[in-house]
């Protein structure tokens, strides 16, 4: 009986301290940040959306290679050294490489920052930014390279054609260096063969 | 000129006072929408901080249903395997029209980090059900969220619901022409 | 209210129609995607069967494909309510196999970030926990706690959820300046809300009544199904990795293991395992304040290592306490750059494996409860 | 005393009179389930430490209204395997119960819908017609949510029903009458006479204060019970049953059950406030005393009770099915025998 009591007790006060607590937070200070409005602050090193300086870019794909989800896209053509437009990259050194595609899928992107701790330039890095929300996926799909198509197919073409021009001269200095072997071949058959023959003729 | 004859005047092909009436009835189904309290996987957990006390997701007037019947959007937050698909279509016909989807974090949206090995996932959500929104992020911050439910609204806000035949008509009309 | 002892039934006089009942994979408290087929007799459960899978995203498959930094992201996403603890043992695994020795204030980060983590983890659990026996102000309140600890995580990483933080050999990055300040506001703050949760939750009548004497785990059952974490703790088992095996720098501080004592009904049950969270909490507290006063301030955070890591060949087991219980990582390296095999013995996959055993014979209502207190994560179970 | 309804004195023709005086209690309804949405929504999120609706119109007042405008377009779904006559019907007659309580509730001196002499009699005749809708909606769903959930809910709307007419009918014996408004006259002057603290008469009525405490209390509990609140929604208990009876439920017919449930809150409040609250009475005795005072003191009170309610959901974890009956009839029944039993003898010895 007694312990009927307490429990019809405790089950009254217990609701009643409950009632109280609650009845303090009604009046304490909201914490609500309204988003649209008024801002959580988001700390500089946040990983949000990615963002690739195509002028820092010297195409060297180690971010693609350590992106363990595959979402980084690189494509690279060679800089031509008779390239009348020699660029540099923003840190001083000579451009080697051209990047018509530099393509991340955000909609793929695991947001785990290793793209960005391994490239030697710094010109990939998490943003602040991350209302990039849209109506259709393709959207997610962002282009970063400031290559115009017309500016890629005219390097396209230089590289073409001075790959052309550099199988040619290899061609060219193969057949030289095959000349040169032939008529060293000869000349040492030449020196060689009277020996043979007088080693046959023993 | 009574009012009934400016029914059939052209403003945006159906006169001021559907205009006006559709206008209310998408400020409705805007400003209150009701979602099914559904998680998946990591997004689920920031979903539940979105509605907590810091961003409080019930400002813009959404409350969480537990039986898809009520609800009128649904997040698919985190990442459907093969084997959760098909209950994610039962879910998203059980639920009455109009309703709609968002589609929350990389793993919904196609896959995610399990796109290229994962032979259990389905690479987006987005090929069984029809997908509204796409927010990216793997998991989004909460406010990230909450831009996804402002661009639904926003959607809403803009949808025809009497002007659609109308709509069609001129859709089809410009597809024939081409 | 209800009476100390349950009423017990003879369920052979009583005979009536069961009912199977499909609970999951959408339901509003199943933690995620379990999928539970219950055997109801009116509303006592006579029979339970989990099934799993909803979430089985390949993680062990994706590790074979991966290299051994690149694994990192996805063990995040294994147990993704605690990152931090997950990623420990994986990494002190590659380097104890490469026999690397990382820096004392490495070491101090990682102790007061998992605990850290494992506060908000315990956090999770309590408030799930008390959602699914029907109040919904305490969760609100846990969150918002929670959110300062993620501000934290989020300064000294840049994600709020998926860390990637703890690196092989290393952290990623050096915490920012007021760090510890912060933390021992959080700490604060933390027993702060304990305090008042207790008051208007653990020790409320209604949920004492709900979840005392409900899901009894006996400790030989807890030890017989390899149980470990909160949930054998519950059961009065004094047992934890950081203080029976202490790796990493667990043995410099001093804390307590709390066990449940029955103090409102029998060892073992629902509410044992919960304010063993509720104690456990606490304990991190008083760690995390000695590993602030111990951490030094000056050092590097990242261990010089070669371009790609390549433990020698061989395989290591290395487990350590995760907030769930023991997590554990076998790897066999090839002597490449990819694992040959990694293998996770998964803390929620083993813990519910009890759950059929726990659950039968009470109501519906309690079943829920008692899932709700096993707390398991179905992206742990699945992998 | 002769009811004096103000609407017969306005309208001369009583078929039109009639007509007003029933559709001014569901334009009240209406209104006031509207503030109660937004009460909920708001209440709770202040207690969280949230705003709660703030982007619907300035703070978030529009809020409901465009529930309701939302509610409106939705699609009406049955399901192919429900009992459709049934399913459809439920909702209605769920309503129609809250509803039928209005006709009794004597919001002012001058307005009482329908003054019959037995209001407390038929109020708890006709509350009890909701189990009948929840009962047809949880089974006519072909759900096993919902057919557990209507079937915890007629055991619990049975069971705590028997406590809570107990209360109130000591507040019948103070009064020696079971009409509504007789009851109201008879705590009138001041806070003093209330039925809280045992009505008019002299200072020895201090003995029933103890009593009557109880028993409001006792009121309270079984009241929360019967319109399926926390902590005893377990009917529709979420965490457990989905939505319980409303689980298939969608748009317009879901509205319905929202709707009642929001007021039978009322009806309750309504009913308490009459028998121990003193009804329309100003706190003051003959200070801020009128018909149009009664109406404001009427409905503060009312609401008062309502906000309590939303209070106690917000503050509390949910019983389980035995414990609630373990409430119901081990506690709940024999305090409110013992302190009606103690009111009956001091009315006796009076």
């Amino acid at each position: 009986m007694l312990e009927y009591i307490k429990n019809v007790w405790l089950g009254f006060w217990t609701v009643i301290v409950g009632m109280k607590i609650t009845f303090t937070h009604l009046f304490e200070k909201k914490v609500t940040v309204q988003y649209p409005d008024d801002r959580y602050p988001i700390p500089p090193n946040a990983r949000n959306k990615l963002h690739l300086e195509p002028t820092l870019c010297n195409g060297c794909t180690s971010c693609a290679r350590i992106c363990p989800v595959n979402c980084i896209k690189v494509e690279t053509l060679r800089v031509v050294p008779d390239d009348p437009e020699q660029p540099m990259i923003a840190d001083g050194t000579k451009r080697k490489l051209w990047v018509p595609v530099y393509d991340i899928d955000f909609a793929k992107c695991c947001f785990c920052g290793l793209c960005t701790t391994v490239c030697p330039t710094f010109a990939i890095k998490h943003t602040v930014e991350f209302e990039y929300s849209t109506y259709s996926r393709d959207d997610l799909y962002v282009r970063f390279s400031d290559m115009s198509p017309e500016k890629v197919a005219e390097k396209k073409k230089m590289l073409e054609e001075f790959q052309a021009k550099e199988k040619a001269a290899k061609a060219e200095a193969a057949r030289k260096a095959a000349e040169e072997k032939s008529k060293a071949e000869a000349q040492a058959k030449a020196e060689s063969s009277p020996v043979t023959e007088s080693k046959e003729s023993n | 000129m009574g009012l009934l004859n400016k029914l059939n005047q052209p403003y945006e092909a159906g006169g001021i006072i559907l205009g006006t009436f559709e206008d209310i009835l998408n400020w409705g189904r805007a400003r209150s929408d009701w979602y099914l309290h559904f998680g998946l996987a990591c997004c689920a957990i920031e979903f539940m901080a979105m509605n907590a006390s810091h961003f409080d997701f019930m400002r813009f007037g959404t409350i969480p249903r537990a039986t898809p019947r009520q609800a009128d959007f649904i997040m698919i937050t985190g990442t459907v395997t093969l084997k959760m698909a098909e209950r994610i279509k039962k879910l998203w016909e059980q639920m009455a029209e109009p309703k709609y989807c968002i589609s929350v974090g990389s793993c919904a949206n196609c896959g995610g980090p399990y796109w290229e090995h994962g032979y259990h996932v389905l690479k987006g959500v987005d090929r069984i059900i029809p997908v509204h929104v796409y927010v990216p992020g793997c998991p989004p911050r909460p406010e990230a969220f909450q831009d996804g439910m402002i661009k639904l609204q926003k959607m809403i806000k803009e949808e025809a619901i009497f002007r659609k035949r109308k709509k069609l008509e001129e859709e089809t009309k410009i597809e024939l022409s081409a | 209210m209800g009476e100390k002892k349950r009423i017990e039934l003879d369920y052979s006089k009583i005979e009536s129609d069961r009912m199977r009942l499909n609970v999951g994979p959408q339901h509003p408290s199943t933690h995620g995607v379990l999928r539970l087929e219950v055997e109801l007799d009116g509303e006592i459960v006579t029979e339970v069967v989990p099934h799993i899978g909803y979430l089985h995203r390949c993680f062990e498959k994706h590790a074979e494909k991966m290299t051994y930094p690149q694994v990192i992201p996805y063990i995040d996403r294994m147990d993704y309510v605690t990152s931090m603890n997950n990623e420990l043992p994986y990494v002190m695994a590659i380097e104890k196999m490469l026999g690397i020795e990382v820096p004392e204030k490495v070491q101090y980060i990682r102790v007061i970030m998992c605990e850290l983590n494992r506060i908000a983890s315990h956090q999770i659990a309590v408030a799930t926990f008390g959602l699914d026996a029907g109040a919904f102000t305490p969760f609100l309140y846990f969150f918002r706690d929670r959110e300062y600890i993620l501000a934290i995580f989020e300064k000294a990483s840049g994600a709020r959820l998926l860390f990637n933080y703890f690196w092989i050999g290393g952290l990623a990055a050096d915490v920012h300046p007021t760090f510890k300040e912060d933390v021992l506001a959080i700490v604060k703050q933390v027993r702060k809300t304990n305090k008042e949760i207790e008051d208007l939750l653990i020790y409320n009548k209604i949920f004492i009544e709900r979840t005392a004497n409900v899901g009894i785990l006996p400790p030989d059952v807890a030890i017989n199904y390899a149980c470990s974490g909160p949930v054998l703790r519950g059961s009065g088992v004094k047992f934890d990795l950081r203080k029976n095996e202490p790796y990493s720098i667990y043995d410099r501080f001093d804390f307590d293991i709390p066990v449940g004592m029955g103090e409102v009904g029998t060892v073992g049950d629902c509410w044992d395992r919960n304010i063993v969270r509720m104690r456990e909490m606490e304990q991190s507290c008083r760690i995390i304040e000695q590993a602030i006063e111990q951490m030094p301030n000056e050092g590097d955070v990242q261990e010089k290592l070669p371009k790609k890591i390549k433990p020698p060949k061989g395989d290591i087991y290395m487990r350590a306490e995760n907030p769930k219980g023991d997590l554990g990582f076998y790897i066999v390296s090839n002597g490449t750059d990819k694992p040959e095999r990694v293998k996770a013995r998964g803390t929620s996959f083993v813990n519910l494996s009890v759950l059929p055993e726990i659950s039968k014979g009470y109501m519906f209502a309690d079943l829920i409860l008692i899932l709700g207190s096993i707390d398991i994560v179905l992206g742990e179970v699945d992998r | 005393m002769e009811t004096t309804n103000f609407v017969y004195n306005l309208i001369p023709n009583e078929t039109i009179a009639i007509i007003v005086i029933s559709v001014i209690p569901l334009i009240f309804l209406i209104v006031y389930a509207l503030l109660a949405i937004l009460g909920e929504l708001k209440i709770s999120a202040w207690i969280q430490e949230r705003l709660g609706p703030m982007r619907t119109g300035p703070w978030g007042i529009l809020q409901p209204i465009a529930e309701v405008v939302k509610l409106i377009q939705k699609e009406d779904l049955t399901p192919d395997s429900a009992n459709k006559p049934l399913f459809n019907l439920a909702p209605y007659i769920i309503f129609m119960g809250a509803y039928a309580s209005f006709a009794v509730i004597p919001f002012s001196r001058y307005f009482v819908p329908s003054g019959i002499n037995i209001g407390l009699f038929y109020i708890f005749a006709v509350g009890s017609i909701a189990v009948i809708g929840i009962v047809m909606g949880g089974w006519a769903s072909n759900n096993k949510y919902s057919l557990l959930g209507a079937m915890r809910s007629v055991a619990q709307i049975i069971s705590y029903e028997i406590p809570g007419a107990m209360a109130i009918l000591s507040v019948a014996v103070l009064a020696s009458s079971l009409d509504l408004e007789k009851i109201n006259i008879a705590q009138e002057g001041g806070i003093w006479n209330w039925f809280i603290f045992g009505g008019q008469g002299s200072w020895s009525k201090i003995w029933v204060f103890p009593f009557t405490l109880v028993l409001s209390l006792i009121y309270l509990v079984a009241s929360l019970a019967e319109t399926n609140r926390t902590p005893f929604d377990i009917p529709e208990g979420e965490s457990e049953l989905v939505a319980g009876y409303h689980t298939e439920y969608s748009g317009m017919k879901f509205a319905m059950f929202f709707f009642a449930e929001y007021a039978n809150m009322f009806v309750v409040a309504a009913v308490l406030t009459i028998t121990f609250f003193g009804g329309w009475n100003s706190p003051f005795g003959n200070f801020m005393q009128g018909p149009g005072w009664d109406v404001f003191w009427f409905i503060s009170k009312a609401f008062f009770f309502v906000i309590l309610q939303i209070w106690l959901r917000w503050t509390l974890p949910r019983l389980r099915v035995d414990q609630l009956m373990y409430v119901g009839w081990k506690v709940l029944l024999p305090f409110s025998f013992i302190c009606f039993l103690f009111i009956s003898l001091f009315k006796m010895i009076n």
